[in-house]
């Protein structure tokens, strides 16, 4: 079945960008490796700062993709192929994992064998060792990507076929993702970002990191939607009425960020027990603390308050300018989880860490851009199609 | 694939994508409004007085308990040392959690436009408030000197002090004080439209009068309307963060101190979680008894709006069960030998089987709710949701008791042993709870009739409005 | 034409019923066209799209239930902030007392900023709507009682400029209603 | 079929809403005055069984506070003085008044074996308060800032509420209280202006490091 021109993406619109996106991303590789040679901890942990905030955002997509099924939702099928393309980038995202196999000893500092000693670490030693840890990595990705698939490829198959079995099939796929995606989050969540400093812990830290994720894969799906409307597509599909729920839905899951945030830092904040407050003393101090106060305002004071009429959230342009500004706060949020254990003293920029999120980020657009032309750009046969197309608030 | 040639298969997938109706096919706009507030208007029923009757007696021996517990003091509950919060906060936090699905119900899934939540949203914040009283008065017994307890109070007096605004007992009494003066706003603004329905159905002098002081002078007018719903709307956005916060920051009491068991940052929202858990699973148990007694209830509380209550009791029983997860596996990682130790004497030490029962009615019960069949079957729903309602109060004793009765010095270890006081109150809360929700379902419309209404698809002229 | 009240007191309109809400929302935009100002649909619920079709404004509670909540958060920094730091300073849990112990202030700012603006909702919902407001012209007519359980009404009040008793019941009759009636005060 | 209620109803609600604003803030006016020690406890002024009078005793015979109340600069209570202390001057001078009778009857003719003069307490502080009388005299606290002008007192009366937020105001600021060691006792001491006692007070504060305690265990010990 042939896809009538507004249903598929015309490669013309971006003209050279797709070369332009696979050029940008093999300087910026290049110059990361010559990085790396020069100093590899700062390599080590500039990349995985920019591969944890390129993960949240295709983990959100993802984790978008699972609920619109599992509620079975009506409003936002007209935009679901999008979610499910950014879910699908996980395959990539493996890919670019593969660097950080290489340096790993010194961005987990309980690999390297000189700690091997450390009475706390013993007591971990169950869990944190080299093949259950990247046993598990497997397993994440396992999951991630065999969950982004199928519900992509049921959902495309829809659009040939046109069969509703697609989606009872989807909602099946999505209900049997939702505890392993919650554990996979969790733990991968535990296994990158906590174990950074292997004395911290703190139970909520992997619904912290999916807050983010889910938020910042929102803002995302918003400039794409807005992308394409600027081009010409979704015309009479996507409404302001779906503006202005995605609006409320960025409302929210701001809010939620920081309702998570918050409980986490005050509850160490309050108890006060050494081994925890370590994380934050160390973030809370110096020209960190700048930077975490800076968070605190950008990622939930400034958003909130330009979310909260609701005028902003009808208009498209308005809604792009904040979902810019909140995944913005989110690379700076992703950056005070990770760079703070390599620059203990204070924040030190480094153009290792612009190279990464050039690297990983112009890859990943290939490969967005590729997909966006594999199939249609909605789901153009779901049962629900017009539904959410005539969706009212 | 031609059309009008479907495999079977495809048949049924179709079939499963309609939207079931919200309301039984056939029910107009004057049967929701004649049935409704005929359970109103007959004559009480003999059933009526009899649950009443026990409710009321329940309510007798809470009256007679607290009254004694106020002139004798604290002593004659259980609560010793080190076990200081022991049934009282037990009860407590079991309470105010049921009482956040009504909020829940009316405010969440208002916002997110789930039309289900009509037909259910009255009785649940009926339930909301009454669970909201019944938690109230353990606190207040617990300070000891009750006629003191307006020491919670920020205003000026003789001893020149003031309340330690710092403390997460201070953000409790402002929380839940907001959460019920809210809740009592949102129900009420909620009941007008309907008050005004029995009033112009009134047909003796005193319902006319109360009936009519009761609905303002409601008319029901686009310039009452508009104004009606956007207050409405607001009401919704306040109640939402609202009730999220309430049960945080009850779990705040526990997380903020050091406690092993208690101090850990993934409370707030698994509070959320369990609280929603425990008010569903109450609001069905108290719902499905309804529909049996007013059977064509069941036409405007179909088996799909169950379903659909089952689904959230799933999805909070398994957030549930995550957190009880990760407290475990944070209590291992964290490598802190008293963590350890607590969890691990809380899944094998003398409180074992309330651990156990915990973990039974809460997480591997419900899972039973992914099978269609037993979401499906009002039975099982019942007694699914029973499962939950104890469970839920098996877990907060088990968060409070256990990680009491042991200290960090084997010397201040002790066992908490209730007294006769402790289960007759917690008897007695029951009686209270349900004797005001007989008088509410004998005085006030249980279901939401205007909302109702609503959502009769005769009742939606489509307009325009596409960008 | 019938009458409703008493027919020696003042008038307060001509109101008419109609069958259903389709029926309600054509008529307010008739009405709306044919020039009439003072003018009020009943509806048993509140009709979808129905503020645009008698192109009233949007409710301004929003605006009031902001100002509501910015005077309880302003209020909760007081109440905090004043005793905490001011007149009682103590150092309990070795926290700091001022400022920086915002972490711990913030539950109370949060609901305190909720319950103001609830209430605020509450009481300016009822100033707007006029309630509570217990005798009414319109309890005069008997059929309005349907209101509240499957009747649509439209009643058009008599200080509306291009009111006149027989014409705007002959209109409200060619628009469909049924029980055009006359309400006068009690 | 008329409206069920009529007219005038409709002003009804601000009537009652202005009767209950009327209401409850008359409440709380009267609570926070007559519920309070200001009006419950200043002015105690018992019947004593006998009837001592201050201002002869002090003002007009010109006897200082610790004639009688001896340990209050070395004890943290403040004495009742004994039957002794008043039968040392009442054995010469009025020996035979009618109104010393139940000291006379306690003192038995210097056996002090007789049923003791019950002396009705007026200053009456809770247990759970730690107070040192020591304490504060010793550093400036005269015993006019707690007691009043007991000195022209015919009859004790209680001149101070002695609530808790009366207490914090002085351990807050003592500059406005403290002053001169010599001036303790002397009831009629009074600094020429506020300002002068806010110099003297704020010089004595820091040469003598008077630091009140706020906190609850500064009393509730």
């Amino acid at each position: 079945m042939s896809l009538r021109p507004d249903q598929k993406f015309d490669y013309r619109h971006v003209g050279y960008g797709f070369l332009a996106a696979c050029a940008l991303s093999a300087l910026a590789f290049f110059g990361l490796l010559i990085g790396a040679i020069l100093d590899v901890r700062q390599f080590a942990f500039s990349y995985l700062f920019a591969f944890v905030f390129f993960f949240t955002i295709s983990l959100g997509a993802l984790f978008w993709v699972i609920v619109h099924h599992a509620v079975d939702a009506e409003w936002s099928v007209v935009m679901r192929r999008q979610l499910e393309n950014s879910a699908c980038l996980f395959s990539a995202l493996a890919v670019l994992f593969i660097p950080l196999v290489f340096v790993a000893p010194d961005l987990w500092a309980w690999m390297d064998p000189a700690n091997a000693g450390n009475p706390v670490l013993q007591e971990k030693a169950a869990y944190l060792n080299r093949p259950f840890f990247w046993g598990r990595t497997l397993v994440y990705f396992a999951v991630f990507i065999g969950s982004a698939y199928l519900l992509r490829a049921y959902s495309v198959a829809q659009d040939a076929s046109g069969s509703v079995r697609c989606t009872i099939y989807n909602r099946r796929v999505a209900f049997a993702s939702i505890v392993p995606l919650a554990l996979c989050v969790t733990f991968a969540a535990v296994d990158w970002l906590m174990s950074l400093d292997w004395h911290w812990f703190s139970t909520i830290w992997g619904v912290y990191l999916f807050a983010g994720a889910a938020l910042s894969s929102l803002c995302v799906l918003v400039l794409v939607v807005t992308a394409l409307r600027s081009v010409g597509y979704f015309k009479g599909l996507i409404t302001e009425e779906h503006y202005h729920i995605l609006g409320k839905l960025l409302l929210a899951f701001t809010i939620f960020w920081a309702y998570i945030g918050f409980s986490q830092y005050m509850l160490i904040w309050y108890a006060n027990i050494p081994e925890e407050t370590s994380y934050f003393i160390l973030r809370n101090t110096g020209s960190w603390n700048v930077l975490s106060i800076l968070l605190v305002v950008g990622h939930f004071v400034v958003p909130f308050l330009l979310l909260l009429p609701s005028l902003g959230k009808r208009r498209p342009g308005f809604l792009c300018g904040v979902a810019g500004w909140i995944l913005a706060m989110h690379l700076l949020d992703v950056y005070l989880m990770v760079l703070p254990e390599l620059h203990r003293t204070g924040f030190r920029p480094s153009i290792l860490d612009l190279l990464a999120v050039l690297a990983i980020g112009s890859t990943l657009v290939a490969v967005f851009l590729k997909a966006l032309g594999d199939s249609a750009l909605y789901p153009i046969r779901d049962p629900r199609l017009q539904q959410s197309i005539d969706l009212q608030n | 694939m031609a059309e009008g040639t479907l495999s079977p298969v495809e048949e049924r997938a179709r079939a499963s994508v309609e939207r079931a109706p919200l309301v039984a096919p056939g029910r107009t706009r004057g049967w929701i409004s004649d049935y409704v507030s005929s359970i109103v208007e007959a004559k009480t029923p003999r059933w009526w007085w009899v649950a009443i009757s026990i409710t009321g007696t329940l309510l007798l021996v809470l009256i007679a308990c607290t009254t004694y517990l106020v002139a004798t003091g604290v002593g004659v509950w259980g609560n010793n040392h080190p076990v200081g919060w022991a049934w009282d906060i037990t009860n407590f936090v079991f309470w105010i959690g049921i009482g956040h699905a009504g909020t829940l119900i009316s405010a969440i899934l208002f916002l997110t436009r789930q039309k289900w939540r009509t037909s259910i949203n009255r009785a649940a914040e009926a339930m909301t408030l009454f669970a909201v009283i019944c938690a109230a008065i353990y606190p207040t017994m617990h300070v000891g000197r009750v006629w003191m307890s307006w020491f919670l109070i920020p205003v000026p007096n003789a001893n020149g002090i003031w309340q330690n605004f710092r403390s997460p007992l201070m953000w409790d009494a402002f929380a839940v004080l907001t959460y019920f003066l809210v809740s009592v706003l949102f129900w009420y603004t909620g009941l007008i439209p309907d008050l005004a329905t029995l009033r112009d159905r009134a047909t003796t002098k005193v319902r006319k009068f109360f009936y009519g002081i009761l609905a303002l002078g409601w008319r029901g007018g686009n310039r009452q309307w508009r104004h009606y719903e956007m207050a409405y709307l607001l009401l919704a956005g306040l109640s939402t963060p609202l009730v999220l916060s309430v049960h945080s920051v009850v779990s705040f009491d526990f997380a903020a101190s050091v406690i092993p068991g208690w101090h850990t940052t993934i409370f707030p929202p698994y509070f959320v979680a369990g609280a929603i858990f425990g008010g569903f699973a109450m609001v069905l148990t108290i719902l499905i008894p309804a529909r049996a007694v007013y059977r064509p209830l069941g036409d405007l509380i179909t088996v799909s709006h169950i379903d659909k209550m089952c689904k959230v009791l799933l999805f909070t029983g398994s957030i549930v069960g995550y957190a009880y997860l990760m407290e475990m596996f944070m209590a291992w990682y964290s490598g802190n030998p008293f963590e350890r130790a607590t969890f691990w004497y809380r899944a094998t030490g003398p409180y074992w089987w309330a651990y156990a029962l915990m973990i039974l009615c809460n997480v591997a019960v419900p899972q039973l709710l992914w099978f269609r069949f037993f979401r499906t079957h009002v039975i099982w729903v019942f007694v699914i949701a029973m499962f939950a309602n104890v469970g839920m109060w098996f877990e907060r004793f088990v968060i409070v008791a256990t990680s009491l009765t042991r200290d960090f010095l084997p010397s201040s270890w002790g066992m908490f042993h209730p007294t006769w006081v402790d289960i007759a109150m917690f008897a007695g809360t029951f009686g209270l709870f349900g004797t005001l929700f007989l008088l509410f379902i004998r005085f006030l419309p249980m279901i939401c009739m205007f909302e109702v209404k609503a959502v009769l698809p005769s009742a939606n002229p489509d307009s325009g409005g596409k960008l | 034409m019938d009458i409703a009240g008493n027919p020696s007191s003042p008038l307060y309109g001509v109101g008419a019923e109609f069958a259903s809400a389709v029926d309600l929302v054509r008529v307010a935009k008739e009405l709306r066209a044919a020039g009439y100002e003072s003018f009020d649909v009943f509806s048993p619920f509140p009709i979808h799209g129905m503020d645009k079709a008698v192109q009233s404004r949007r409710s301004p509670l929003g605006r009031i239930v902001f100002i509501g909540g910015l005077t309880g958060f302003l209020a909760a920094v007081a109440l905090q902030y004043i005793p905490s730091a001011v007149i009682y300073p103590l150092i309990v849990h070795g926290k700091p007392f001022g400022f920086f112990a915002i972490p711990a202030y913030f539950p109370i700012l949060f609901e305190t900023t909720v319950l103001f603006s609830a209430f605020t909702a509450f009481i300016g919902l009822l100033m707007m709507i006029g309630l509570p407001r217990f005798n009414h012209p319109l309890f005069n007519w008997d059929r309005f009682k349907g209101v509240s359980a499957d009747g649509f009404f439209a009643v058009i009040e008599s200080r509306d400029p291009k009111f006149s008793k027989d014409e705007t019941g002959r209109f409200l009759e060619s628009l469909g209603g049924s029980n055009v009636t006359v309400i006068h005060e009690d | 079929m008329a409206n069920f209620f009529p007219k005038w109803t409709n002003q009804l609600p601000w009537k009652v809403v202005i009767c209950l604003g009327v209401l409850t803030l008359s409440i709380a006016a009267a609570v926070t005055y007559y519920f309070t020690p200001k009006f419950t406890r200043v002015g105690y002024q018992p019947t004593q069984p006998v009837p001592f009078s201050h201002a002869l005793h002090v003002d007009q015979l010109g006897m200082d506070c610790r004639t009688c109340h001896s340990f209050v600069e070395v004890a943290s209570h403040s004495n009742v003085p004994s039957v002794q202390t008043c039968m040392s001057c009442h054995t010469q001078i009025k020996p035979d008044s009618p109104k010393l009778a139940p000291v006379r009857a306690a003192w038995n003719g210097g056996k002090m074996d007789g049923p003791p003069v019950n002396w009705v307490r007026i200053h009456r502080l809770p247990d759970y308060v730690y107070f040192n009388h020591a304490a504060h005299v010793n550093r400036g606290v005269s015993c006019y800032s707690c007691h009043g002008n007991v000195n022209t007192m015919e009859v004790v009366y209680q001149h101070e509420p002695q609530s808790m937020s009366w207490c914090l105001d002085c351990h807050r600021q003592p500059e406005n209280a403290l002053r001169p060691p010599s001036e303790v006792f002397n009831l009629n001491w009074k600094a020429t202006s506020a300002h002068e006692q806010y110099q003297l007070g704020s010089r004595f504060k820091a040469e003598w490091g008077v630091n009140p305690p706020t906190d609850c265990g500064g009393c509730h010990r």
